[in-house]
């Protein structure tokens, strides 16, 4: 696969990912921070496929856009939203929370740009495997096995942790 | 035109990052905050796979954990925010001052 | 949405998911499922159904009222405006209440050809219910088998008084026309056509799994609430108990003929179900019989031109297809009754919804109201 | 320009996969033209197959037979006004009904019409279509929230929670399939729509025929799910009439309402691709392995040609029956024009070089049409579920179903 037009659509869909992340940040309404939160993720799901990694992006859309963010978009709906809009939008300290954000946003660039040295070989992209869903599966079930196993313990955690929390009656 | 290098995700990802910690730190509604952790989340994921790039598909692997981790973080926070929603009829992450109820 | 008119209470021991409020719905008076005009509000707790409040009227035009200045006969044509399904027993009913107040008699004759235009409308009705009830629940086809009999029926009607919905077929003191040629034998030929045809409704949905999931369960109402709230007809006989006017106090010819009445055992929408589809194959029966031994004779019994009942009051009430169907008149003497009263099934059957569909989910609400079987003309008459 | 289309007719990969931008766009609109056609048709054959089952005729004015009566429907809901509720967030609303259109689509460009007929394959093809579709959960949840309208709401948290509930009954039926492509090769098995169908083809089996029934439960179970994926009856509790008139869609009009209908019909077609891509062996033809050989390639290969002369034949019946009144006239000549336009596609496919070459195609939109059929035949026989007992059959019958296949499938793999 030949890849076309990668800049241009480099650009196009960061612009989209950061777009929907200001969006994210400065709605008013959740469910419109949502579906900005949905644009981003599939421009990431973008991103990820630019970087030949098409599991990702593929468990990017199922899990993100169509699991979690439903999931989101459930709870928002259940609880009323409608005073949430009518209050105001950000807390107390947000004036401190800016200037720490700021302050980590310097430090990145502080990074980036002096940092040059850091990423020696920053233009270096290894080729695409062969097959980079079995690469994946076969990482996933050798090297991290461990990990995995212990990830599906975190999910039933979770899982009873949600329901506990969210039902009243058990 | 500059070649798209891994170094071109990273600034991304640091930029949407960034826009994720903005959004823990000043938003008041308890969802917008845990969107907002996505958007971390996802800034990382981003990292990683840009980084697969460079050293091997750990990276990948590596987010895909984290998007499990995301599940369950998402799962567990709008359970404790319907939990918090019953209990107080807000979402105000600024009247979460109680451990107990 | 309406809150204001609303009286729905929560009681202290339902209370919503996440404490919420309560969602308010009004079902109709614009909604595919609630059969003309009902408006239905419904209290939500997400799907579960915490309490209904019925709004009617909007298909009122004052039948009774209308009745205080129309004579006797006059009035026989609006009655069938009623339950418009089954216009044929209002007719009965009504015709046979003001002979009672004029103590005649209708001759046999008559009361055969009665007994075998009113089971047909028995048929006609449990038809129509059955199509749409099905459509309620989502099966689609039955409802265009059932209209294709039903058409059979509406041609005997039509050929009979040259009516075939609001059909004023019968009189007071007996029938106005003779039968006409063949009429015996189109009656013959519709009941061979149309047990088949039974059979094939039956095998549609009986044994549909889904079908029998929908249905049973829901909706259940005990045989002592039912008898409470004066609910009646098939409604009735589901929950277990067996009343028919037809057998407890037999009017027309109807004691002259064997059937039997079809109870159901637990009372929820799928006993209702099979009692009216076995309450189509005795309406079968009972034609059978009555179509072989029409008696010969006068079909009008002696009339006065001018009905001038003496002053009293009178109730007779007969089996309609949805349950009794009740005339109360009371007389003064004069040409026009001085009230009429009609106790509609519908109506009486309606009242029952709330305690149906409490702790239901909002599509028991469509099945339910489909398994009552209410004509809202007869409810808001 | 010659030499690039017989340079593109020798390529034997998809022109995705070649890097090949022009041909990747000529097939995009090909599947695009294609599936407006294909809507279209369907919306005539759901109308005409339902009544025909429900002792009526259907359409009969507008065209013979009612022919031109989906033309007319379109031209109705593009001129109808365009109502947009007051209180409704104007913003969502629009953009709801292009989501789930957009997402209806874009799933087509991994479905495998053929060894090379495809827009592109993915190495994750599988993954891709299950992903893109659930995506469509989105746009309803979004029309019904934006509507401002409790039917529309309660029809958009029905649905949303149906389609994802149904997710992962899908998805356990389909990585028992992909399973089954790992048998019989070294290499592990692969999520790729073309890999699949031809593992199928080199395990000479298909996988609804595997491991006898395992194969066979594994394709039921997607079988039910992908018919409560796509809102279907008798799954139809979105948009149930008789509850709630008609669900997330009750507030949208005109042509945004007709967004929605086409998104249904694609996706319902998408799910059966992916069925017939997994299951009855996507473009293979029936008894590929049983009846080899030259005279049964010849015999099989007329297949395409002789359906068009059967619906032709069809077509000239008809024309013949209608009744002998200048008012019937014009249709008449509108079916006997229509019978020929048959005729001739199908002599066409006929001939040698041509009828190599749509054979894949035929029997994949031969499959996919059956089971279009199912979908209507459903509609016409079954009532609707309630949403609980809709739940219980997800959770408690497929989920169960689904894993209980995936382990015999695997442990089935290992032994045999």
């Amino acid at each position: 696969m030949q890849p076309v037009a990668t800049t241009f659509f480099f650009y196009f869909l960061s612009g989209l990912a950061l777009l929907g992340g200001v969006l994210v940040i400065t709605r008013r309404n959740p469910v419109h921070s949502a579906l900005s939160l949905i644009l981003t993720l599939l421009a990431l799901a973008g991103l990820y496929l630019m970087l030949y990694a098409p599991f990702v992006a593929g468990v990017q859309i199922i899990l993100y856009a169509g699991g979690i963010m439903v999931l989101f978009l459930f709870v928002i709906m259940l609880v009323n939203i409608e005073k949430a809009g009518k209050e105001e939008q950000f807390n107390k300290i947000w004036a401190v929370g800016l200037l720490a954000a700021v302050m980590l946003g310097g430090l990145l660039v502080t990074v980036f740009v002096k940092g040059n040295a850091l990423f020696p070989d920053r233009g270096m992209m290894l080729p695409p495997e062969e097959s980079n869903t079995q690469a994946i599966g076969t990482m996933l079930y050798g090297n991290y096995v461990f990990a995995f196993e212990i990830a599906s313990l975190l999910l039933l955690v979770a899982i009873i942790g949600a329901v506990v929390m969210a039902k009243k009656r058990i | 035109m500059v070649p798209i290098t891994t170094l071109h995700y990273l600034v991304v990802a640091a930029a949407l990052f960034v826009l994720g910690v903005i959004g823990v730190l000043t938003r008041r509604n308890v969802v917008i905050v845990l969107m907002s952790i996505e958007l971390i989340l996802n800034a990382v994921n981003l990292n990683l796979v840009a980084f697969s790039r460079m050293w091997g598909l750990h990276g990948q692997v590596f987010s895909i954990f984290v998007i499990t981790d995301a599940a369950a973080e998402a799962a567990v926070g709008l359970g404790i925010l319907i939990a918090f929603f019953r209990n107080k009829e807000t979402v105000n992450v600024d009247d979460v001052d109680l451990m107990k109820w | 949405m309406s809150h204001g008119t609303s009286h729905l209470e929560l009681q202290d021991h339902e209370k919503t998911f996440l404490d919420s409020n309560e969602l308010i719905i009004n079902m109709g008076p614009q909604h595919p499922a609630t059969h003309g005009v009902l408006r239905v509000i419904l209290k939500l707790d997400g799907e579960k159904v915490l309490g209904t409040e019925c709004v009617i009227g909007y298909l009122h035009r004052g039948v009774e009222k209308i009745a205080e200045h129309r004579t006797y006969t006059m009035f026989n044509p609006y009655v069938d405006r009623m339950d418009y399904v089954a216009a044929v027993s209002n007719g009965l009913g009504y015709c046979e209440s003001v002979e009672k107040l004029l103590n005649i008699q209708a001759p046999p004759r008559a009361n055969y050809i009665r007994v075998i235009l009113t089971e047909l409308n028995r048929l006609a009705s449990h038809m129509l219910w059955l199509g749409t009830h099905a459509l309620d629940i989502g099966a689609i086809t039955p409802l265009f088998y059932t209209f294709r009999d039903r058409e059979e029926i509406l041609k005997i009607f039509e050929k009979y008084c040259g009516a075939r919905l609001t059909t004023h077929a019968f009189r007071i003191g007996g029938c106005l026309y003779e039968t006409y040629d063949g009429f015996e034998s189109d009656v013959t030929r519709f009941l061979k056509f149309v047990a088949p045809k039974i059979e094939e409704y039956e095998e549609l949905l009986t044994t549909n799994r889904i079908w029998v999931e929908r249905t049973k369960n829901v909706g259940f109402i005990s045989a002592a609430d039912c008898v409470a709230l004066g609910v009646t007809g098939p409604v009735l006989r589901a929950s277990g108990v067996k009343w028919d006017l037809r057998k407890a106090q037999p009017y027309a010819a109807y004691s002259e003929f064997d059937f039997e009445i079809p109870i159901g055992t637990t009372g929820d929408t799928y006993d209702r179900y099979l009692v009216r589809m076995q309450e189509m194959r005795q309406s079968l029966r009972i034609i059978e019989q009555a179509v072989g031994r029409i008696p010969s004779g006068p079909i009008m019994a002696k009339v006065p031109k001018v009905i001038k009942p003496p002053a009293g009051e009178i109730y007779h009430s007969i089996e309609a297809p949805k349950g009794e169907l009740g005339y109360f008149i009371v007389s003064d003497g004069s040409t026009q009754p001085y009230r009429i009263r009609v106790r509609p099934p519908s109506f009486v059957n309606l009242q029952a919804l709330d305690q149906m569909v409490r702790g239901a989910l909002v599509a028991d609400v469509i099945a339910v109201i489909g398994t009552l079987d209410i004509v809202l003309g007869e409810v808001d008459r | 320009m010659l030499d690039y289309v017989t340079s593109y007719l020798k390529s034997s990969t998809t022109p995705g996969q070649a890097g090949d931008v022009l041909w990747s766009l000529i097939y995009i609109l090909a599947i695009f033209a294609g599936l407006s056609v294909a809507v279209i048709a369907m919306n005539w054959l759901e109308r005409k197959i339902l009544a025909h089952m429900q002792v009526r005729l259907g359409p009969m004015r507008v065209g013979p037979h009612g022919l031109l009566q989906p033309i007319a429907d379109a031209i109705k809901l593009l001129i109808k006004e365009d109502i947009a509720p007051t209180e409704a967030d104007k913003w969502v609303f629009w953009m709801a009904p292009l989501l789930v259109v957009i997402t209806a689509f874009t799933v087509f460009i991994v479905v495998p019409f053929g060894p090379t007929h495809a827009v592109t394959d993915m190495n994750i093809g599988v993954l891709f279509m299950l992903g893109v579709s659930s995506l469509s959960v989105l746009g309803v949840v979004m029309a019904g929230w934006a509507s401002n309208s409790h039917y529309p709401l309660m029809g958009a948290l029905r649905s949303s929670a149906q389609m994802v509930s149904y997710e992962i009954a899908m998805g356990l039926a389909v990585i028992s399939a992909v399973l089954m492509t790992s048998l019989g090769s070294e290499d592990s098995g692969t999520l790729s729509m073309i890999g699949i169908v031809q593992a199928q083809a080199s395990q000479e089996t298909w996988f609804v025929f595997k491991f006898f029934p395992l194969g066979l439960i594994a394709f039921f179970i997607f079988a039910v799910a992908m018919v409560a994926e796509t809102n279907r009856a008798p799954f139809d509790l979105p948009e149930a009439e008789s509850e709630l008139t008609a669900g997330f869609h009750t507030e949208y009009s005109g042509f945004r309402w007709s967004l929605f209908f086409l998104a249904e019909y694609s996706a319902m077609i998408a799910v059966s691709s992916i069925a017939v891509t997994l299951w009855l062996g996507g473009w293979l033809r029936p008894f590929s392995h049983w009846l080899s050989g030259d005279p049964w390639e010849t015999v099989f290969s007329l297949f395409p040609g002789l359906s068009f002369l059967v619906l032709a034949a069809i077509a000239v019946f008809s024309t013949m029956r209608m009744p002998k009144h200048p008012y019937f006239k014009i249709q008449k000549i509108g079916l006997g024009v229509f019978a020929s336009v048959l005729l001739l596609i199908g002599v066409v496919l006929f001939l040698p070089p041509v009828r190599d070459r749509v054979q894949d195609i035929f029997w994949f939109v031969a499959k996919v049409a059956a089971f279009m059929y199912l979908y209507i035949w459903y509609r016409g026989t079954f009532p609707r579920y309630r949403f609980d007992q809709l739940m219980k059959v997800g959770w408690k019958i497929l989920l169960p179903m689904g894993i209980g296949v995936l382990i015999l499938t695997a442990v089935s793999g290992i032994y045999f």
